[in-house]
């Protein structure tokens, strides 16, 4: 079933520099490796509460985020450390949020879930499905009223666009034609329940139709697809013309979260989606292109290595909060 | 100091703020082209525009939402839910976004947003336009509560909301809009922080807010006749709660009553209660008594409402029953 | 504005018996009777709360409500006297009931937004915009449960549209192919916001696609057209293949209630309508039709005169409920 | 009687409901593919069927409305809401619609409808997924509120609930899942009428509910050694609340303390504590006292989690501070 309703694998042409792509290969592999230490550290316990893992997904937000300027602004959910991390977020603030340490970018206030950074303007990390939709509409609406030409992107998953909030957004983000880029990650599942048993109309890019503004289908299994799409979005976005939907047809490697035993699905549909694993196809593209030499990937291997080692090390040294603090930050100091 | 009905209080705080702040601006069902469910927004379309007076479609979780989010990007949006009955609909964005936005960001970010809405009963509207849910906003860290029960405050409130850096919730019952009083037009923000004494007395304090507060001042005069010296104070803001002056009141008078329109169990009346036992205990001369709204969804007729709600008659027994026998 | 965007003149043929055309007329003068009725009862105080007035829209009830069996369900909103009165609900009850009184079909609970007749299956009068749609997809289930072939037909207003229950309520009930019948009545307000002002697809009818079901504009001004689409539809929800949802144009000739100072739309706007008027050209349709002559109208109008005059007489005569019965009914009584 | 889990003890009355009554159905998001959020309901989609375990959309407000129209039609429904923290997405439906439609029909219908929610903290889930908002449900006429502490109780009470003529929501502390007691994997509906006395004590009165149960019981323990001798009270029932079992076992103690796992401004605490401040007033030697959650966003971090939750070191000093000094 799966099979029927992927996307075909004829990917899009590599438009695209060398150092640009050297770059969405490392942006990737660097979610890829980051993620992987953090299972790994999550049953050494040394992270807690809900892990969301992003593998497999990886080339959706590499490749969304490329089309995004400094001032444009990003809202996610909570399985966001992939779009933290391709926003530019550093890895050791990250860690040491899971760690729950005061070191952490959200100072060990919201863990996995909630990651936030002001300064490049990632707005969170929300995890009540479908809550992070009208928040992306209200900065849009922000930076209309004060005319400036950003654009705000809202990622959200296949299991959302049930949720009211969805209708609710989409409609007010159009009737106002606000610079709202939604980004509807769908990786085929709402936790246990597979997009046919959740969606009447399983075609997310159609339901734009109800909204009257543009939707789109796009192969989130390849980052050079998914930078092109959100490239011609984003623009048409900036524009003034009002939002756009991309649906990025994409799927989830592990398990929902770190409690999920997966009943839900079977080990051929997960093998099936393995074969077009967006850092492993984009690696063997890059070599076949000569772009890449396997002594370029290792050494790239061991500098991301470094990196999410420095982060750990980062998280490892970090301070706990002093619980006298427990209260601070539930509302503004006052001057 | 001129005649001022509520409604023009609040237009005139709404109209003050959006002159002298480009970032203030209004959002909600109704409030341009209608002029607000209870006309609080009547003429501002037309003096500011649609861009700074926004009818939304009826979706209060997303213009909620959109408002927080506006305040995230830098503006002071007041939204108004036209009703605490439709603010449940918005009640996840602003418990799980608006109230934890800044703390679960380590403090990155502030949420100057306004929300105004009506609420109470009163005017036979029936069991789902009738609530007086204040105390679950008051339940809500990260969020400030307030309930305007006169012309100066509702002015006033609002003007100081909007000085506030955080999310502030301001309730206008439905019944005060038509309240004329004396007021000044052009007073500026309101304190917000203290409870303030609206009668003096000696034998009993009677704490109230909102849409209760004139029910109760009429139910104090009354008392006075039959020889009841009743000090009433209205609470204002409900989150944070200035118990202090309460206690102060209570040190005095050794008896208390709370008069809530709300439902009586897990009523603010409770919280109210259960801090003048943990505060005034040793002070009381009797236990603290409430007056509340029957435990029954809102019916319409008229004499089956006004025996839901708290009423003077029912003020004055309860106060009487309170008080020792008087000459 | 209005006039691009109302149905074109042209009415469906008059594919009906006499007498049944006669029952459409009758049903329609009654509920336009029955509320002038009302709306004078409130300006004399007897009446009170708020008042909604479906005048200009009994086409749509009256003709949407012969498609229905007395099996069949229907859920309304707070505009539901055409709806109780078209359903066979005794104007008496339903006068009482706006005045409070105890033999109200409420038992004076309810007044005018929530009128509710559990022997017609008429559950109710609900005034929280959209709270109605998932109930009709409830009563559905209750009924594909039970193997019942019912049908339940949901009234809601172009507003509603906007609410997020539309989407979950019109996505669940098309997922589960449930036979609720979805009755939009577009009549171009959401209180003072025009239809321009809170849709971005103004087009109602197109959001179906959205959920993979049928969606059909239809003349809400003529009770023959709307009388016809609803039966082609209700046969094909009864049918089992899921839900439909009908848009029906129409226009409220007057305020939204009775405290409306009606600021957001012009004379002209209102007497365009007005030339519609369902009830006046419906009647003039069975004139030239030689269905009716002008001695039967009067006597129509003197039967319904009646009836009304008896209702308020029900009202008047009808008790007060005794206030020691304030909290009856809030729970269930235990044997 | 056999050693059962509170997991266990759900999923057997879920069971046993499903095989005596052909109008139960359960409903909600995950309930069938996954097994449940908590594995609750697992094995049930393959023993009853997708019609009897449905698994829903992410649409709370839908699915619960969907269950009260269900209930209208002569099913039993059983809805599953995840956790109380997404419950706010469908609190207008429960209000306005679950908790209303009987008495504003005049009593023409009844909803049989159960709610089942997980709620509470403790699992580091920081702010949007460790709320206790149990007292918001306890405020709403019409509704019947429930807090099973016990394995016994997570059986008993689901089966009673499944007789009552009108709305329960139950509310089933996530923590509790994998605790394991001896129960009777058979029993019956328990009494949900009454609360329960969980510990025999002299000295003190200890009120409780859900996941506070255990720590109260902790807390007693350690107090026991130094000399004081708690009653502990399982309230079981938050709506409507057994004061009786409460008011009598203080006539017996003087002295009470509440612990709720809510924030304390407006919590179920304070309503306890207001209602012995009415019915025992002139029975206690000291002030009701209230151990509740910090009242701040639960945050992420361990250290700052176990801060903010009423914990059993906080509950003996407070009763320590409650009682006069042992010998
Ligand atoms: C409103 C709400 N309901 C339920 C949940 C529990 N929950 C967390 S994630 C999830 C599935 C979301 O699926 P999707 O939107 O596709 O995102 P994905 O996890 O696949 O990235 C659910 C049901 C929640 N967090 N919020
Ligand atoms: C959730 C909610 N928000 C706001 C209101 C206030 N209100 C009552 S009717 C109405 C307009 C509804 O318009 P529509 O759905 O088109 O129905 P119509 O009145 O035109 O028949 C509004 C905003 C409400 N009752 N419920
Ligand atoms: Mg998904
Ligand atoms: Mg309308």
């Amino acid at each position: 079933m799966t099979a029927l309703t992927a996307p075909a694998q004829v990917s899009a042409p590599l438009a695209f520099e060398p150092d640009h792509a050297l770059l969405l290969l490392r942006q990737m592999l660097l979610i890829r490796r980051f993620e992987e230490k953090c299972a790994e550290l999550y049953s050494q316990g040394k992270i807690r509460g809900f892990l969301h893992l992003y593998i497999g997904e990886e080339a959706v937000a590499v490749g969304a985020m490329q089309a995004l300027t400094a001032d444009d602004g990003v809202v996610a959910t909570y399985r966001e450390h992939g779009h933290a991390l391709a926003r530019g977020m550093p890895a050791g603030a990250m860690m040491a949020e899971m760690y729950g340490k005061a070191n952490g970018c959200s100072r060990g206030r919201g863990g996995s879930m909630h990651l936030f950074d002001a300064g490049r303007r990632f707005f969170g990390g929300y995890a009540i499905v479908g809550g992070g939709l009208p928040i992306a509409v209200g900065l849009a609406l922000a930076d209309r009223l004060q005319a400036r030409p950003r654009v705000t992107a809202c990622f959200f998953g296949d299991g959302a666009v049930a949720e009211g909030e969805f209708h609710e957004s989409l409609n007010l983000a159009a009737l106002w034609k606000l610079p709202v880029l939604f980004l509807c990650e769908n990786n085929r599942y709402a936790m246990g329940t597979a997009l046919e048993r959740h969606q009447a109309q399983p075609n997310i890019a159609a339901k734009a139709v109800a909204y009257g503004i543009p939707g789109m289908q796009v192969d989130g299994m390849d980052v050079v697809a998914v930078e092109s799409a959100t490239r011609r979005a984003v623009e048409s976005v900036r524009a003034g013309t009002g939002p756009v939907l991309l649906e990025l047809l994409t799927y989830r490697f592990r398990a929902h979260s770190m409690y999920d035993p997966e009943l839900y699905r079977t080990k051929e549909e997960v093998a099936q989606w393995l074969v077009r694993d967006p850092v492993t196809t984009f690696t063997r593209r890059l070599i076949d292109a000569g772009i890449l030499t396997d002594a370029d990937l290792s050494a790239l291997e061991q500098d991301v290595a470094a990196a999410i080692a420095a982060a750990v090390a980062e998280a490892e040294a970090g301070p706990w909060e002093p619980v006298a603090d427990l209260l601070k930050d539930v509302h503004t100091p006052r001057p | 100091m001129t005649t001022l009905s509520y409604r023009e209080a609040v237009r005139s705080a709404l109209r003050d703020s959006l002159r002298a702040d480009p970032r203030v601006f209004l959002m909600g069902e109704d409030v341009g082209r209608y002029g607000g469910a209870y006309a609080a927004s009547k003429g501002l379309l037309e003096e500011f525009g649609p861009e700074r007076v926004r009818d939304t479609p009826l979706s209060e979780s997303t213009f909620v939402g959109a408002g927080i989010g506006a305040a995230l990007g830098g503006m002071r949006p007041i939204v108004e839910v036209m009703t605490v009955n439709f603010s449940l609909l918005a009640l996840d964005q602003i418990v799980n976004n608006a109230a934890t936005l800044r703390h679960m960001s380590g403090g990155q970010f502030s949420i100057p947003l306004v929300i105004r809405m009506a609420t109470g009963a009163g005017r036979q509207l029936a069991a789902q336009h009738s609530h007086s849910l204040e105390v679950w906003y008051a339940h809500i860290p990260g969020i400030t509560a307030l309930a305007p029960a006169t012309v100066a405050d509702a002015r006033g409130m609002l003007l100081a909301a909007l000085r506030e850096p955080d999310p502030v919730v301001i309730f206008e019952h439905a019944s005060l809009y038509p309240m004329e009083e004396e007021a000044d037009a052009h007073a500026g923000p309101a304190d917000i922080t203290h409870a303030v004494v609206r009668r003096r007395g000696t034998d009993v304090t009677v704490v109230t807010y909102g849409g209760s507060l004139g029910k109760t001042l009429a139910a104090a005069e009354r008392l006075q006749v039959s020889g009841i010296s009743t000090e009433v104070i209205d609470l204002r803001s409900l989150r944070p709660l200035d118990m202090e002056t309460v206690l102060a009141s209570i040190k005095k008078t050794h008896r208390a009553m709370i008069v809530d329109e709300g439902w009586r169990t897990g009523s603010l009346a409770a919280e109210v209660s259960a801090r003048i036992m943990e505060g005034a205990f040793y002070d009381l001369d009797a236990p603290v008594a409430r007056v509340c709204s029957a435990e029954v969804p809102m019916p319409y007729a008229k004499h089956l409402e006004d025996a839901a709600l708290p009423q003077p008659e029912a003020i004055v027994d309860a106060v009487t029953a309170l008080c020792p026998r008087r000459g």
